[in-house]
């Protein structure tokens, strides 16, 4: 059936159902709003289909065959052999029921759901083409709009995904089988988290990084936890050098040319190719200017604090938005922009945004470092549990690492924790509970922890902070 | 718009129940200001200054002083009194950052 | 060198190096009180040598095994062997850490510490029974005492722990090699955590229990799933059955008789028996009455909100002090008991006391269950989030279980969560802390929870009873 060009209105229409989109979606229905939301590709986005959740399937499969074939000091014996498309196709099946999931829960709230691509006409109209089958187009004309297209990996000059060789991340958690010799270009979350997951299945990976150290942003003790992990996982890392260009190579695999600032090049055999450099937002596409919407530089919308374009009634939520560029940050923006058109106080007011790593160990991270708190005119006090003192990482056999919490010395408030380590990303989330709540680091310290527990190193480093831990020397 | 608090328990946080014995203040009396009525550091401070202008009399939970002879002389109870500020910004910061729950930032909004 | 009867004199002494006894001991020190304690047998006490500890890395050792046996679905093909006398050795590295650790802390901290068993002389002084070696004993003067003397596993009739096939919990932490067939007297959690480890090591494993469920005290909807997934492993429950005798049997293992309430016998055969029916406080080996302290008629020591007992400068904390038997409540006692006699302004006036079990999958508690909530006079609310709609819980392959929230419907405050499912031990720490604060659902709900974690269902539940969850359908 071609669908011809008919005209429906709406009062909330939410363009890409990403974990910004479908999440503003559901919440603008719940508050009884009449809500579209239009997604070109798959539910979920790139979170659900090619980002969070894929990756982090693929690292519980590549963990379990990893640990078990190296656990002879615990006493097991074993020689995990890893059917990688068969790990794919499972982690396809937790893809499926998620994005599923999705679906099912934007009709369940009521949601009304388009297929298609959307453009702005104007201020109050898109046209959304249907791509595929049915073809054809259709206007919809809304009384808010929320945008969020998200982003897509980006790419550098000389290696197009578009060649066999050269993938984005998205394709490297797809393959059939493992490459034997991985090179990962760039040493950001996505480049270590899946050079990483390689690592384990077996590859040998070699990463180039332009800058000198892996997770810029991070700092340098929690990067250096990983890293030298990363090395005794054999991962080779080459720093302060930008891949230029790469040729097919004498045995069947490609050879690729890296750069110094200097001009020094090197050369570095391998089979496949991930370019994990960064990711922009996906704006151009949008024809923004119809909306009389203009984006920065770089491509991103800004909002303020109420999600909110320089359009009072178009809202942008997620990586156009522009950093950070994560899905909780994403849901939390969208959820904010659905209260806000329905009319309540919501603002974007939180404290902290907590973030996580999966490398090995983990990272995760929520407010401030010690020297950003200062910045910030605080009077810092921090406190540190290394994981080799806690009972319940030895008992896990993963001891590396440390919880260091950050708190302004006068008041105690807790302002950023820093933790690498076993469930990092879990443990986490104390202490964002803790900053919200404007919680001292007695009130954490306090509170009774589980034993034997991961999470008894918060509370000890909360203790540290206030020169009386139990299970580590007070500074 | 508060309703008793069953079973005689008190939402405060660690610091302002600490706060609250080491002033000699009974927490279970005192009206909290945070959302649902939740007790703030605050709230047990003014509790205190109103006890003192009525009597020097403490309440049956405060701290027993103990004949012990700690190291150095004095205990940390002192030491660890902060001064007299709220607990909801910290005037320190160049930041202008509040430090109060979701909640109690939504009851400010609206 | 045999030490004759001196007598030393010490402002706290302490009595048992367990969680409780060394915890209060350095904080006593760290508190600028002289303190000594008294240790029998071995530091860190039952948790560290016998309990917690072990139990928890075995856990892990017989996890990483079952499921890298048991992944094919996820492409994985191993046939793990287990060297359960590897184990173990690798477990005593474990354990010795942490006891090492135990002992350079006290001594850093400033604690004296004595080796032998204490005995009350009067109301100030005990005398220290060297044993081994060096025999002899010493006195004691004491201004404060702490006792932190722990608990013993409780025999039952018939069942002697001397007899060779029969075991406690500490002797099948440390077996040479998986018996082929364990029969488990007692479905608390012990023998929940225990049966549990050696069905995945490959036993044959009966679980008799006397009650009508595993883990008395648990909601029935927590219990089931544990006990679901236990079946699922092969293990064999029979409940309303009480152990009564047991001979040795004809083909070299034993026969365990049960019988009913109503007189009914049956059999099973075994090789090995763990007996796991509760444990008791060791105060009968003190001569309390020297000290004028009375024991209740199960042996334990009755205090008040500082731990102190009806002997105002003797205090009693951990698994002497009574329910609930925990390590982290017997630190907690001991904190509070040296910081009192510090004279400062402490107490036991927590909130809730989160407690974990060890199963597959895990259970996390704290607070009040919705009826308790009831019972306490609010009026609860109740919010859920199934693990199954987690992405985090697919993409670990571990998304049995659920996240319930109990909160006062109109005030919001949270009273209290149970967790069953993936690191449900770790997920309730935010939970503790939300209800130490004086949280409310909404403060839970608007922290950002960082994309994909498993505490993000935390945040879900808290949603849902607000009832405006994202991931699940709002009741
Ligand atoms: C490998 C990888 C791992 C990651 N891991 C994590 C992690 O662990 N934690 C984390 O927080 N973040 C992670 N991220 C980042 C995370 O995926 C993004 O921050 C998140 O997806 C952003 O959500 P969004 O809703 O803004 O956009 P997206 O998820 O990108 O969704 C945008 C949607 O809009 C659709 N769309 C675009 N244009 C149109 C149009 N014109 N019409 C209709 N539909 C359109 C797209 O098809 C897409 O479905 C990862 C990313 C990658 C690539
Ligand atoms: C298999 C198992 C698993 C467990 N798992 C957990 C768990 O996961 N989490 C949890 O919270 N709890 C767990 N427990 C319970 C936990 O071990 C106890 O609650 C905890 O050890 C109590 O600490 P305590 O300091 O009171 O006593 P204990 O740890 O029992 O220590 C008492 C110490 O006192 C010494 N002592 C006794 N009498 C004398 C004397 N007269 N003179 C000198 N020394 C003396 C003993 O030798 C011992 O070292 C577990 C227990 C077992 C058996």
């Amino acid at each position: 059936m071609v669908v011809g060009d008919i005209a429906t209105g709406t009062d909330v229409l939410v363009v890409g159902a990403g974990p910004g989109g479908y999440v503003a979606a559901i919440r603008a229905a719940q508050k009884g709003l009449d809500t579209t939301l239009v997604e070109k590709d798959a539910y979920g986005g790139t979170c659900l289909n090619y980002g969070c959740i894929p990756s982090k399937a693929l690292i519980t499969g590549a963990n379990l065959a990893h640990e078990a074939g190296h656990a002879e000091e615990m006493g097991i014996h074993a020689d995990p052999a890893v059917d990688l498309s068969a790990m794919v196709d499972w982690k396809d099946g937790v893809v499926d029921q998620l994005t599923g999931g999705v679906e099912k829960l934007c009709k369940a709230n009521g949601v009304n759901l388009v297929e298609g691509e959307a453009r702005f006409a104007d201020e109050h109209k898109v046209r959304v083409a249907h791509g595929g089958e049915g073809q054809g187009s259709e206007s919809i004309e809304f009384e808010h709009c929320i945008v969020s297209t998200g982003s897509r990996p980006i790419q550098i000059p000389g290696f197009e995904f578009a060649d066999d060789p050269i993938h984005d991340s998205r394709e490297l958690l797809a393959m059939d089988s493992v490459p034997d010799r991985l090179l990962v270009v760039g040493a950001g979350y996505i480049g270590m988290e899946l050079s990483t997951t390689y690592a384990k299945l077996g590859s040998d990976v070699t990463v180039v990084e332009m800058l000198d150290d892996v997770l810029p942003g991070y700092e340098d003790d929690v990067a250096r936890i990983v890293r030298k992990r990363a090395e005794e996982l054999g991962i080779d890392f080459h720093f302060g050098e930008g891949a230029s260009e790469w040729q097919n190579g004498p045995d069947g695999g490609v050879v690729v040319t890296t750069e110094t600032e200097d001009g020094e090049e090197s050369t570095y055999p391998a089979d496949e190719v991930l370019v994990a450099v960064g990711r922009q937002p996906v704006t151009d596409t949008l024809d923004l200017d119809a909306a009389g919407i203009e984006t920065t530089e770089q491509g991103f919308i800004d909002t303020d604090d109420r999600a909110r374009t320089e359009q009072d009634h178009i809202f942008a939520v997620g990586d156009v938005a522009g950093e950070p560029m994560l899905a909780h940050t994403a849901s939390k923006e969208g959820i904010v922009a659905a209260e806000v058109i329905a009319g309540e106080p919501a603002a974007l007011d939180y404290q902290a945004i907590p973030a996580a790593v999966f490398t090995d160990p983990e990272i995760g991270t929520v407010g401030m470092t010690e020297s950003e708190a200062e910045e910030a005119g605080f009077e810092p006090t921090v406190g540190q549990m290394p994981f080799r003192a806690s009972g319940r990482a030895l008992t896990t056999n993963h001891a590396e690492g440390f919880v260091r919490i950050v708190a302004d010395e006068p008041s105690g408030f807790v302002l950023g924790a820093q933790i690498v380590g076993p469930e990092a990303s879990e443990l986490i989330a104390e202490i964002a509970l803790a900053i919200e709540m404007g919680a001292t680091l007695e009130d954490v310290a306090s509170t009774i922890h589980t034993h034997p527990t991961l999470a008894e190193a918060v509370m000890e480093a909360a203790e540290n902070a206030m020169g009386q831990a139990i299970h580590t020397l007070n500074r | 718009d508060e309703a008793e608090t069953p079973s005689g328990r008190v939402f405060a946080p660690p610091n302002v129940r600490r706060l609250a014995r080491e002033l000699g203040v009974d927490i279970a009396s005192v009206d909290g200001s945070g959302p649902s009525g939740r007790i703030t550091e605050g709230d047990v401070r003014t509790a205190a200054e109103a006890d003192e202008s009525d009597t020097a009399e403490t309440a049956d939970d405060a701290p027993e002083p103990r004949s012990v002879s700690v190291g150095d002389g004095e205990s940390s109870v002192s030491k660890r009194t902060t001064d007299g500020e709220t607990a909801t910004t910290v005037e320190s910061a160049a930041r202008d950052r509040t430090l109060a729950a979701p909640a109690t930032r939504r009851v400010a909004e609206e």
